[in-house]
């Protein structure tokens, strides 16, 4: 499609969005309808394409699909595809009253395979490996027996932080005494982290604002 | 109304304002600021430079266009590095729209800078694949049931430089340039701890973070934003001087950088001042009632 | 705070079902082990266990016999203390504030699927709010990015309703679906947000860049707000934007504070023994690490492989 | 039986996946490496779910006049003509078998020229959003905010070549104090520590969350009791 008219729908577009900074009008409302149908059906449509098309349809049927799935030609059929066809459809029962019920089978099937899918994962590298890479020496030594002052003060810091952290995440018993200090130096680590987060994500922010403006600075440089 | 108080509840509106003048005319101006790489940066850079000629390196663009700002300039410092160093490149995506990045790269910035690089025997584009970190286990566990062809539908038999990649573990390293999930901790979870491949990259600055504590037992090197990406360029340069005159997106863009930060952090004073100053008549105000006075005023 | 009859002690059937498959859980890992022993004998290759995976399988069944003994123990009646979470006193507070000045209640579940474990915490809080919502008589308004999440959020708000004794209340069209696409659903909710004005505003799920652009818009026109993600990435912004933050954990910890429920407390319970053990592992680890470092000892070196093995 | 059947799923393909993650291979283990696969096919019929809910709203607001009818129209124009190319792929020069988002296609166009932009300028809304929200927050109100506020301005000042420009004339001994470093110390340790923490708390959540649902003790999300 012709460019300068996609620089100018692209100008035109960003211009409108804009404007909602300054406050609600009708050019927001009308970018914001816009993009909600647009992207809606664009995403179905990408989804019917790469994933019903290529992963049922082409695992199910693998010869009738050979003109539009590249690869399919001469494979068998995968059966274990008809469980997600099963269940996909169980979920469209939703759509009569009568059969509404059936869905919830399907819902059954996602929620708990996240829950199996999920589970381990979490254990293995959000639990074990985090605890495991918390266990460091507090005294760091160079290969000759000197003490390292900057590191090991780092990983006094590692090690404490993330028990504070911990114990601030402590429901079943009240935060009083000794542990309520511990969990409130729990929670400065928390806004340290948070601070220092946040800091960090302006950067990405103004690079995003960066490249939307240099996209306004290539429609200007049609004009002139 | 004092002087405080009409700082303190000053109008959105203007701060808008303020930030729209201090990205736009840097970008007119076009300073240039000299950076230099942090060691968590320069250890991406030296496991590249380290890897012997003809290396395999797996490059994932996990990321659509909304984030490219931040990471297009990494992805063409990483191609310029793997692609000087003489690596084959795979470059592959998990996010749908992550093929127009990638197309980015092969139809504007080969052909131009690396002509002598052919398809198939220096780089191939094994292009997006659904199941987001299932992908990355399916992957490992068995390469070709999932990658068989690449993005055009050419059997990787077909390639010379992919016929014998027949697991994950074939690639010496693992890239990953990443805006959300999945990204690198997915490539860490299901890749770099299960199958021991180096997994390294970069991420936008808000994933960054959250990556940190990977690094360095799990995840080799990472770069955090542009600025990571302006590491990476000033590490390039520095090794290979001939860079100097190419255009260098990410310092380029440092200039609305610089000038935003110095003004949030103006911002920030200004408010604290106006806080405390304000705040001696009236003990006891809080966010709330701060809140619903701005509400208020603007209704 | 209003809880339905169902809810408010457990049903003892529902318990013993519960246990009975706890069993056969643990009947099915045994099995598994059984066929790698019985397969590793004939199969020469390699077992059909994954050797890799004998910590995490060790240190998963410390944690979820852990959180099972609790369920177990708070079950049977023993009573159970939830620590404050600030921000969850102030829902009834804030729905009440909505009622009176005649405005909606927005939720927002996130932008992650049902293929979330946070999600899921979501949905569940949602249905308390719906309970408490349902008694108060405003009108609650769920935009919804994924359609799997719109399904789930109709049962459980409409559960809620009819719980609550108004079932007549309950609006389908106002839990509905946007568009799955980040930032159009982020474009929809901010349109919703300055022109419904709502009085308060949940954002409780899983959530991504569009945190502050929702949390900034809400700030603008004055809403209570009361957010809540187990995404770290999002946290600082949720901190700095909303009146109340449920930080990670406290998400998940949020659904037994609203209940009450003996078996969620006993859960939460079990969440915290976890900690425990891993503050426990922590410590140890880095004493034996950092004896070893002094003292090159090869005895300590031996006994912090053992516990470095445990955590790989 | 309407809500036992449906709990009885949860349990088997819950203990089914958990199973598949330490078992090498056999059913558990395809099962374990499919679920991402079958979830996204899933999705795929639940769109017909959503699409549904978006046509009905909107068509309503048509047809009961309601307050910006006008823009739903726009909505539901932008959405069956989308949905037409996209899923018939018009206009796409290798017909259907092409690649649905080969150059020059119409669905690409609508991609290039209205999705991209929209949602890039979306996103860079962000770049005022964190000023006015640092602006607001960033307050030494209590001990805790000025932690937040301190932290904060320590990167955004470490991030630039401006920090290491305002400490560049500290002496050698104290060096680990120069802006640049203080930042990178704080995202390495302070930071991390933070962090793990709190992956470590959502860790357990999600542990015992999914515990609960795979038990059945958790099963608000099915709804109405019948």
């Amino acid at each position: 499609m012709d460019v300068t008219l996609q620089l100018w729908i692209d100008a035109a577009l960003t211009l409108m969005i804009l404007s909602f900074l300054y406050r609600d009008n009708p050019f927001y409302k009308f970018a914001e309808h816009l993009f909600v149908g647009v992207s809606a059906a664009y995403l179905m449509a990408i989804g019917f394409w790469d994933h019903l098309v290529p992963n049922l349809l082409g695992k199910l049927f693998p010869s009738l699909m050979s003109g539009v799935v590249p690869g399919a030609v001469g494979r068998s059929p995968d059966y274990y595809y008809i469980i997600p066809a099963v269940f996909g459809l169980l979920l469209l029962t939703r759509l009569v009253d009568r059969w509404a019920w059936l869905s919830r089978w399907a819902l059954a099937f996602i929620v708990g395979g996240s829950a199996g899918f999920n589970l381990p994962r979490f254990l293995d590298s959000d639990f074990i490996i985090q605890v495991q890479s918390t266990m460091v020496p507090l005294v760091v030594l160079d290969p000759a027996g000197n003490l390292l002052w900057g590191a090991s003060f780092s990983h006094i810091v590692l090690v404490l932080g993330v028990i504070c952290g911990l114990v601030y995440f402590f429901f079943s018993v009240e935060h009083k005494g000794i542990l309520g200090h511990v969990s409130r130096a729990g929670i400065w680590v928390l806004m340290v982290t948070f601070g220092a987060a946040f800091g960090y994500t302006v950067m990405a922010r103004i690079s995003l604002l960066t490249g939307r403006m240099e996209a306004l600075g290539a429609w200007l440089a049609t004009m002139f | 109304m004092r002087i405080p108080d009409s700082i303190l509840h000053i109008d959105r509106r203007i701060i808008f304002l303020l930030i729209g003048a201090a990205v736009c005319i840097p970008l007119i101006l076009q300073p240039r600021f000299q950076d230099s790489p942090t060691p968590i940066v320069q250890s991406i850079f030296d496991t590249v430079e380290r890897l012997p000629s003809g290396s395999r390196v797996f490059l994932s663009f996990d990321y659509g266009p909304d984030t490219a700002p931040e990471l297009d300039p990494m992805a063409k410092a990483l191609v310029r590095h793997t692609m000087t160093r003489g690596h084959e490149v795979s470059f592959f995506t998990l996010f749908p729209e992550g093929l127009g990045q990638i197309k980015k790269i092969t139809d504007n910035l080969l052909p131009v800078e690396f002509p002598e690089k052919a398809y198939g025997r220096d780089f191939v584009n094994l292009g997006y694949k659904a199941g987001l970190g299932g992908a990355i286990n399916t992957m490992v566990v068995n390469f070709r049931t999932l990658i068989n062809a690449d993005a055009e539908g050419t059997p990787l038999d077909d390639l010379p430089m992919t016929a014998d990649v027949d697991e994950m573990v074939d690639y010496a390293i693992i890239l990953s340039l990443t805006a959300g999930d999945p990204g690198l901790k997915e490539w860490i979870q299901f890749a770099g701890d299960i199958a021991g491949i180096p997994v390294m990259g970069g991420g936008t600055a808000v994933v960054a973070p959250e990556l940190y504590p990977y690094y360095p037992q799990q995840l080799v090197g990472l770069m955090g934003g542009l600025k990571g990406a302006s590491e990476y360029e000033s590490a390039l340069v520095d090794r290979y001087p001939a860079y100097r005159n190419a255009t260098m997106d990410a310092t380029m863009r440092m200039g609305p950088q610089v000038v935003t930060h110095v003004l949030i952090v103006l911002l920030i004073l200004l408010g604290n001042l106006a806080y405390f100053f304000g705040r001696s008549g009236r003990p006891g105000r809080n966010d709330r009632t701060d809140r619903a006075d701005q509400a208020d005023r603007r209704r | 705070m209003r809880l339905s009859p169902s809810r408010r002690k457990p049903h003892p059937d529902s318990f013993a079902i519960a246990l009975l498959r706890a069993v056969l859980a643990c009947t099915v890992f045994v099995a598994m082990a059984q066929t790698d022993l019985l397969f590793a004998q004939t199969d020469t290759e390699s077992g059909w266990f994954n050797a890799d995976r004998t910590q995490a399988l060790v240190l998963g069944i410390v944690l979820t016999g852990a959180i099972l003994l609790y369920v177990v123990l708070a079950a049977s009646g023993r009573p159970l203390f939830i620590r404050k979470i600030a921000g969850l006193e102030t829902v009834e507070e804030a729905v009440g504030r909505a009622t009176e000045m005649g405005k909606p209640i927005l939720y927002v579940p996130g932008l992650n699927d049902m293929d979330e474990v946070q999600t899921i915490a979501s949905m569940n809080l949602l249905g308390h709010l719906a309970t408490i919502i349902a008694g108060y008589d405003s009108r609650l308004h769920v935009p919804v990015r994924k359609s799997l999440v719109m399904s789930v959020a109709r049962e459980t708000v409409q559960q809620s309703y009819l719980s609550a004794g108004r079932p007549d209340a309950y609006q389908e069209d106002d839990i509905h679906y946007v568009s799955d696409a980040q930032f159009a659903y982020a474009a929809a909710v901010d349109g919703i947000i300055v022109r419904e004005r709502p009085a308060a505003c949940f954002y409780l799920g899983g959530f991504y860049a569009e945190s502050l652009i929702l949390a900034e818009t809400g700030n603008s026109i004055g809403a209570i707000q009361i957010a809540g993600t187990a995404r770290p990435p999002q946290l600082p912004f949720f901190v700095a934007a909303c009146d109340y933050t449920l930080i990670g954990e406290e998400l998940f910890a949020a659904s037994a504070y609203l209940s009450k429920e003996p078996r969620m407390l006993g859960s939460l319970k079990g969440q915290d023994a976890g900690k425990g053990i891993a503050i426990v592992f922590i410590l140890a680890g880095s004493a034996l690490a950092t004896l070893e470092s002094v003292t090159g000892n090869e005895t300590v070196r031996e006994v912090s492989q053992i516990v470095l093995w445990l955590f790989r | 039986m309407r809500r036992k059947i449906p709990l009885i799923i949860t349990f088997i393909i819950g203990v089914v996946l958990v199973t598949g993650y330490f078992v090498t291979r056999g059913p558990f283990n395809t099962l374990y490496e499919s679920f991402s696969d079958y979830f996204a096919i899933i999705t795929v019929f639940a769109f017909i779910l959503g699409g549904g809910s978006l046509l009905k709203i909107h068509l309503k607001r048509v047809s009961n006049r309601s307050t910006d009818w006008p823009y739903s129209v726009v909505t539901l124009a932008g959405f069956l003509v989308t949905l037409v190319i996209g899923l018939f792929k018009v206009g796409n020069p290798d017909g259907m078998g092409g690649e649905i988002l080969a150059a020059g296609s119409w669905l690409r166009f609508l991609f290039d020229g209205v999705y991209n932009p929209l949602s890039a300028t979306m996103f860079s809304l962000l770049a005022f959003f964190v000023a006015s929200a640092s602006y607001r927050a960033f307050r030494a109100r209590t001990k805790e905010a000025t932690i937040l506020l301190s932290a904060a301005m320590v990167i955004l000042l470490g991030r630039t070549p401006v920090g290491a420009w305002l400490t560049a004339w500290m002496p050698e001994i104290l060096g680990f104090l120069e802006l640049p470093n203080l930042a990178n110390w704080i995202m390495a340790w302070p930071n991390t520590a933070g962090q793990r923490a709190i992956m470590i708390g959502i860790a357990l959540g999600v542990i015992a969350t999914s515990l609960r649902i795979i038990l059945g003790i958790e099963r608000n999300y099915l709804g109405r009791r019948e």
